[in-house]
């Protein structure tokens, strides 16, 4: 009687609705994790040590399990599918039915703590990819962290030295090798250190999109993004500065310390904070902590094919020699322009004067005894001439022609301000008389290629015009 | 007294009996529709139905003529309102919580997530059906006879609709909606790129007036998620609705929707339409003009075309659910299979790369990577204006009704497809492999390149090739076939440039796979 | 802009040929005008301003800079002596291995130094006849050059295939077959399973070229790579594979050296 | 009334009545719709101050950037001075990063110079430098409200 073609189109997207319908209710009444709670129900029939608890067990109720964790703000739903996590019967059951392991658990209530506060992931996710934050695709910027590191997560509420002796070793030995390491010679923690790398005050929680993670093999999250990157820097960030050489253990315990440098605090009752770690104060862990990284042990120069310059050997005796404490802090706290060398005093890179001095005193325990003959530069008349046809043809081999040093130049550079600025004449033409052993800076005096005093004089001379060359 | 008592309480007894009967016949006042009178009259009293004639006009029905895409577009818009009041259950509009309550949605909700498709969806289908439709109303040159302001007011409709689409982009609060607000903040702001030229900006920061008004502060914070929501939710609904009124109403003032002048029936509208009973019926055929007899009007309209009309009560109406149901099903089909997109918590300190606007604003997003100003607000405006004048730069009255209006119609239309794919595709591709005036010239004067842009290139030569269409067909109604069908292809195409084609940094890559990682 | 660019480039090269011309004639007359006796005179003194303080005074590599450490981006240090004249024997040689090397091959090494070594380049700082002077006085502190002769340098001709990525695949087999990992390591790193422990032929320890470090010692170019399989470094744990690797298959290698190097085999970025 | 002088373009009495009525009504109504529009505008925005505190001059060694994230500012110190320059981009609202030539935006690819001039790019103008004060306590603050002409390097002590 009507239309033919309207009611055909109506009968047909009628039927196509009921279908979808039919479809979208069954999805949303079948989710994920019905069927691991499921499982979990049989195992506890299955498992049930007396009648009673198996009628117990047949009774449970297949339902949402959620965790609201009202300091933290907090949802936790991963015990829609760990529903045993806390259920001594599930000792021996397969994951994800399985009891806890360890006895965390005691301390750490799951309904006080939840499971995300350790584990990260997902917690208002309910299916199991979005839960664990696997993937791009997820959105998720902390996904379920690696067993590996998962104590970086105790020390969001436990001091080192409780870690030390209850399962926190990892990072009190990555707090360690961070400090050894020499990390903040480069590296700011607490507005201490220095600039060349970025700040890491928050860096264990900065998102996914912060890391630049084109060449990272494997999944692509923070986890291995450290851990690659501390294994080779160069491979992850192309053009990286940084100096580190770790075996693959070392990078684990260094990449769980960094995952503890986060940006959220825990609440106060969170907290169990019993003793403050004492921040060591001698030379020798100073020295490690903020110089170790480029300076290494201090004893050799080498040409360093990632800072693209040669390294001072600033333990080396003969150096000691000739430069005095007051020389050495001014060095340390000024920095050197040009040079990786940061400005380590209060204001810029953090250290207390008393630290530097600390550290000047490490750095001088091997100071010989004998004081180096004076040279006595301002008894000559200098000829900057003179000095520049002999710097062409002694200097420029290992400094440059320009006398700056730089890529695949065993020499330092001598037009660094700090250089010009700081160091006195009497200094430079005393290196250059005796050079310094130990580095492949020979002797120019007497006792090695033969210059006279004069002519060191006319060198010293011409060294020390480059700063009126620059300025004009 | 107690008789009377009796009687009361006999009829008060009575009319209990009778409740069924005296509600359903209050409020469907002409009993069952069985004969042409009480159908008519269906329609007549009945609120929702009455902005829709008794009679209807078999042309109407034909399902190749409108495609049903205006229709589509209204239930496009029921389905969103709908499942939107649904969502505001849930949604709180606070930069803390929105985000939460999203996941929530997805993750506890019973159909939460399958809702959000469906608002989502739905609301982005308008885009592409109000588009064919006034594809559709141009090409029949229904915008003519009367039909000028109407077109006017349907501009003014599409606009409302981007605007509803933009503003619930921004609610989830994610890195998506953080950028995409950021951005269009900055569109907004884009009249700066004239002051600054002119070097008025101190006294007339009109962008940045706006902006500041859009954003509630200079950057996307908690105001600035309020006003969005307010937007959403409300004011732009609410001018959506009147506007849509003033549609409705002007399309039933304007005797419905147009048809050829010379229409004839044809074997195969039987399949559309219910045929009119040629006996019995108070109608007779040959007697009169419209509803005389039911509508106390002036004068008897002549010119109906009364011979091809057909009653709307069962015809248009099994029609219009027909349409429904067929717009229902393919939003849920849809919705089921593809999750609306959502991504990281918004990070006012890492941008999307590439930051990207919703899909609609590509096209806008590839010209406003020639220049803000232009991009942004220049070209749209002067596309929108012009939209706007064409029914009153176009007013050859003959033919309307008829798709692309005659054989030349359909040439010009296929010609200005070609010509302007070829050309619109050639700009690109020389802007992507030779770049523009910055490139060569890097100190160029800004005013320069507002002025000078591959944008307002396109846009001239669209302006000068219907001119040169008016000037050969002599007809105005063949440059405006191919200046609307220039603007239709160079959406598409921009819009495609700016969806595939665009990666980081904005730089060319032949598809996805090709990105950078980052 | 452009136009006059271009024309003054080729006024400057026209002008560079020019001066080369000029100057080649001149030295060609002057050359011929030194006797034995000062030509060594000459060389000495160039040695002395220039060699003497790493090469030591009787060429012996024992000069007053002393060892050259350089630390690598993988992060070991490498320790360097500058080459020992009285041996006589040369690792950057076209002539096969235990061959002495021809002049061409030291002036190379004069005029471009030697990467990653701080062998600084001549080029500029000498005349090329000072060069030859020097060569000749270098030459007097190794009896080897008085009783051998040089062998005729090896032919070098790259195929056009290399660095593609079948030849890539061809390379890495023969990597894998001639145990090059037991030395350079798996994946180039110079770490391999033998690196620990090599020592050259007088006992100082060396280490194994890690590819992924940056530039080869004689320059890096598929010909020198290929010279360097097919002549050997003497005196250095690095053979010749001149007789056990066909001319293709040094090719090969040539092809996975580059891809280990980074430098085929990389996506467009 | 309307026949009296027309074309002299003289209004009778009521014709002004009703003229300044509907005037008086036209006036009132856009004085209205000015104080709402002026509604949505707060005399404060509840958003972080323009000006703050980015430290003691000393913490700028010369010849170093430090960014600040958070107040999207680059903050530059070399021989001649100290200078800031925003890392918003012109464009759209990025946020660029530093590079070895100058500046880089992710989003539509705009190039900055180091001084923020536009090198490519659609940015419509460059980044603008901002004033940088010093308070007694001699720390330097920044005032991103306030722009200054490029190359206006501030020495202090």
């Amino acid at each position: 009687m009507y239309s033919r073609f309207y009611l055909s189109v109506l009968l047909i997207s009628g039927l196509v609705l009921i279908t979808f319908l039919v479809f979208a209710t069954y999805r949303e009444l079948n989710p994920e994790w019905k069927k691991y709670q499921l499982e979990y129900r049989d195992l506890l029939i299955k498992n049930a040590p007396n009648e009673a608890a198996r009628k117990k067990a047949k009774s449970i109720k297949i339902e949402h399990q959620q965790i609201y964790i009202k300091p933290l703000k907090k949802v936790d739903r991963c015990m829609n599918c760990h529903r045993g996590v806390d259920d001594p019967l599930m000792k021996d059951a397969k994951v994800p039915h399985k009891l806890h392991s360890g006895d965390y658990l005691k301390k750490h209530p799951v309904s006080k703590f939840g499971c995300t506060l350790c584990h990260y992931g997902q917690g208002r996710a309910t299916n199991k990819k979005d839960a664990h934050g696997k993937g791009r695709d997820t959105h998720w910027d902390y996904p379920l962290i690696p067993f590996k590191y998962i104590q970086s997560s105790c020390a969001k509420c436990h001091d080192y030295l409780f870690l030390k002796d209850n399962g926190g070793e990892m990072v009190v030995e990555g707090e360690r090798l961070f400090r050894e390491k020499g990390c903040r010679g480069c590296h700011k923690l607490n507005g201490v250190g220095g600039d060349l790398g970025k700040p890491l005050d928050i860096i264990g929680s900065q998102p996914i999109a912060y890391f630049p993670m084109k060449y990272v093999v494997g999944e692509r999250n923070t986890y291995n993004w450290l851990k690659q990157h501390f294994l080779d820097p160069r491979k992850i960030v192309p053009g990286s500065e940084m100096r580190v050489f770790l075996s693959e253990k070392e990078a684990d315990l260094l990449t769980t310390y960094t995952l503890t440098l986060r940006a959220e605090e825990m609440p106060r009752q969170f907290r169990a904070i019993r003793y403050t770690t004492p921040v060591p104060k001698d030379g020798e862990s100073l020295y490690k902590m903020y110089c170790v990284a480029c300076h290494g042990n201090g004893k050799i120069s080498a040409y360093d094919e990632i800072l693209k310059r040669t390294i001072p050997a600033i333990m080396n005796p003969a150096f000691l020699k000739i430069a005095d404490d007051k020389n050495l802090e001014r060095i340390i706290k000024e920095g050197r322009k040009g040079t990786p060398m940061t400005s380590w005093k209060r204001t810029a890179a953090g250290l207390r004067d008393e630290e530097i001095r600390n550290i000047i005193k490490f750095i001088t325990k091997d100071r010989p005894d004998e004081r180096p003959e004076p040279f006595d530069y301002k008894r000559f008349v200098t000829d900057t001439k003179h000095g520049k046809e002999l710097f062409n043809v002694r200097c420029a081999l290992c400094h440059g022609k320009d006398g700056k040093g730089g890529k695949d130049h065993l020499g330092l550079n001598l037009r660094n301000p700090a250089v010009q600025k700081f160091v006195d004449p009497e200094f430079l033409a005393m290196t250059i008389r005796d050079g310094r052993k130990g580095t492949p800076m020979p002797a120019f005096g007497k006792t090695g290629v033969g210059l006279s005093d004069q002519d060191i004089a006319d060198l010293v001379a011409y060294i020390r015009s480059f700063s009126d060359k620059g300025k004009k | 007294m107690g008789e009377v008592n009796q009687s009361g309480i006999a009829k008060f007894l009575n009319n209990i009996r009778s409740l069924k009967k005296s509600f359903l016949g209050s409020f469907l006042r002409s009993g069952k529709p069985t004969s042409d009178k009480s159908r008519a009259a269906v329609m007549f009293n009945n609120f929702f139905l009455h902005i829709q004639g008794v009679k209807t006009h078999i042309n109407t029905l034909r399902p190749t003529y409108t495609f049903g895409f205006g229709l589509i577009s209204l239930y496009l818009l029921i389905i969103v309102v709908i499942s939107g009041v649904l969502l505001m259950v849930y949604y709180n509009p606070s930069v803390t919580e929105a985000y939460n309550k999203i996941k929530d949605l997805k993750y506890v909700v019973f159909g939460g997530n399958l809702l959000r498709n469906i608002h989502k969806w739905s609301g982005e289908g308008m885009i592409i059906f109000v588009l064919l439709h006034m594809a559709r109303v141009f090409y029949t040159g229904s915008y003519k006879k009367g039909r000028e302001f109407n077109w006017v007011i349907g501009i003014v409709l599409l606009i409302l609709m981007f605007g509803m689409n933009l503003s619930g982009y921004m609610l989830p609060w994610d890195q998506l909606a953080y950028w995409a607000l950021l951005i269009v903040a900055n569109i907004i702001n884009s009249p700066k790129e004239i002051t600054d030229s002119l070097g008025i900006t101190q006294y007339f920061d009109i962008g940045g007036f706006f902006k500041e008004l859009f954003l509630g502060g200079t950057n996307p914070t908690q105001e600035s998620l309020t006003r969005v929501y307010l937007l959403h939710i409300w004011l732009l609904p609410m001018f959506l609705f009147l506007f849509l009124g003033i549609h409705f109403w002007r399309i039933r003032k304007d005797g419905g929707l147009t048809r050829p002048d010379t229409f004839e029936r044809k074997d195969s509208d039987i399949y559309y339409v219910n045929p009119p009973e040629k006996t019995g019926g108070i109608f007779p055929t040959y007697k009169t003009y419209g509803l005389m007899e039911l509508a106390r009007g002036r004068t008897p309209a002549v010119d109906k075309d009364v011979e091809n009309t057909v009653l709307s009560w069962p015809n248009l109406l099994i029609a219009e659910l027909a349409i429904f149901v067929l717009t229902l099903a393919g939003v849920i089909a849809y919705a089921y299979f593809v999750d609306a997109p959502f991504k990281e918590p918004a990070n006012p300190l890492i941008p999307e790369n590439p930051a990207k606007a919703p899909w609609y604003f590509l096209g806008l997003q590839e010209l406003l990577s020639y220049s803000a100003f232009m991009g942004g607000v220049g070209l749209p405006g002067l596309a929108l204006l012009g939209l706007a004048l064409i029914p009153y730069l176009d007013r050859e009255e003959d033919r309307v009704g008829i798709w692309f209006t005659n054989r030349q119609g359909v040439t010009v239309a296929l010609q200005s497809f070609i010509i302007g794919t070829i050309v619109v595709i050639g700009i690109l591709a020389f802007v992507v492999n030779f770049g523009w005036f910055r490139n060569w010239w890097p100190n160029v004067p800004q005013i320069l390149i507002t002025l000078i842009n591959p944008g307002n290139i396109w846009v001239g030569f669209m302006i000068v090739y219907s001119l040169f269409v008016i000037k050969k067909t002599g007809s105005t109604r063949m440059g405006a076939i191919a200046l609307f069908t220039m603007f239709l292809v160079s959406y598409v195409i921009f819009t495609a440039m700016g969806t595939y084609f665009r990666g980081p940094n904005w730089d060319f890559f032949w598809s996805k796979s090709q990105w950078p990682i980052h | 802009m452009r136009c006059l660019r271009r024309r003054s480039i080729t006024v400057f090269l026209f002008s560079v040929v020019f001066l080369t011309a000029v100057v080649m004639l001149i030295i060609r007359d002057t050359e011929s005008s030194y006797a034995v006796e000062d030509i060594l005179k000459l060389g000495k003194k160039v040695y002395e301003q220039r060699c003497l303080i790493c090469h030591g005074k009787d060429g012996d590599g024992k000069g007053l800079v002393g060892v050259l450490r350089r630390t690598e981006l993988s992060g070991r240090t490498i320790e360097t002596l500058p080459r020992d004249f009285t041996i006589g024997v040369f690792r950057f040689r076209s002539t096969p291995t235990g061959c002495l090397p021809t002049d061409e091959d030291l002036l190379k090494i004069i005029d471009h130094g030697i990467k990653r070594s701080f062998m600084p380049s001549h080029k500029k700082e000498l005349t090329l006849e000072e060069k030859k002077a020097v060569i000749s006085y270098i030459k007097t502190f190794s009896e080897r050059w008085e009783e051998e002769e040089p062998c005729d340098p090896i032919p070098v001709k790259k195929p056009p295939w290399v660095g593609s990525p079948s030849s890539i695949e061809k390379g890495k087999r023969v990597y894998k077959d001639m145990k090059c990992w037991e030395c350079h390591g798996y994946e180039g790193r110079g770490d391999g399973p033998k690196a620990e422990k090599l020592k050259d032929d007088w006992g100082k320890r060396i280490w194994p070229f890690d590819f992924t470090t940056g530039e080869l010692k004689r320059g890096t170019s598929p010909e020198n790579i290929y010279i360097t399989f097919t002549t050997g470094l003497d005196g250095t744990g690095m053979p010749s594979y001149e007789d056990s690797l066909s001319e293709e298959d040094r090719w090969h290698l040539v092809s996975y050296t580059l891809k280990l190097m980074g430098m085929v085999g990389k996506k467009k970025e | 009334m309307s026949d009296k002088n027309p074309e002299k373009g003289e209004v009778s009495r009521r014709d002004f009545l009703g003229l300044a009525a509907i005037g008086t009504a036209v006036l009132s109504a856009l004085g209205v719709l000015a104080g709402v529009l002026r509604i949505f505008k707060p005399d404060v925005h509840f958003e972080e101050s323009k000006k703050f505190k980015i430290g003691k001059p000393e913490q700028f060694p010369v010849g170093t950037v430090k960014k600040f994230d958070d107040k999207k500012l680059f903050v530059f110190s070399d021989e001649d001075g100290f200078y800031a320059i925003t890392a918003v981009c012109q464009h759209l609202g990025c946020i660029v990063y530093k590079t070895d030539w100058g500046f880089q935006c992710p989003c539509h690819g705009s190039k900055y110079d180091q001084m923020g001039n536009v090198i490519g790019g659609p940015a419509p103008r460059g980044l603008p430098w901002f004033k940088i004060e010093q308070l007694v306590d001699g720390s330097l603050v920044v005032d991103a409200s306030k722009e200054v002409p490029k190359g206006t390097k501030y020495i202090y002590v």
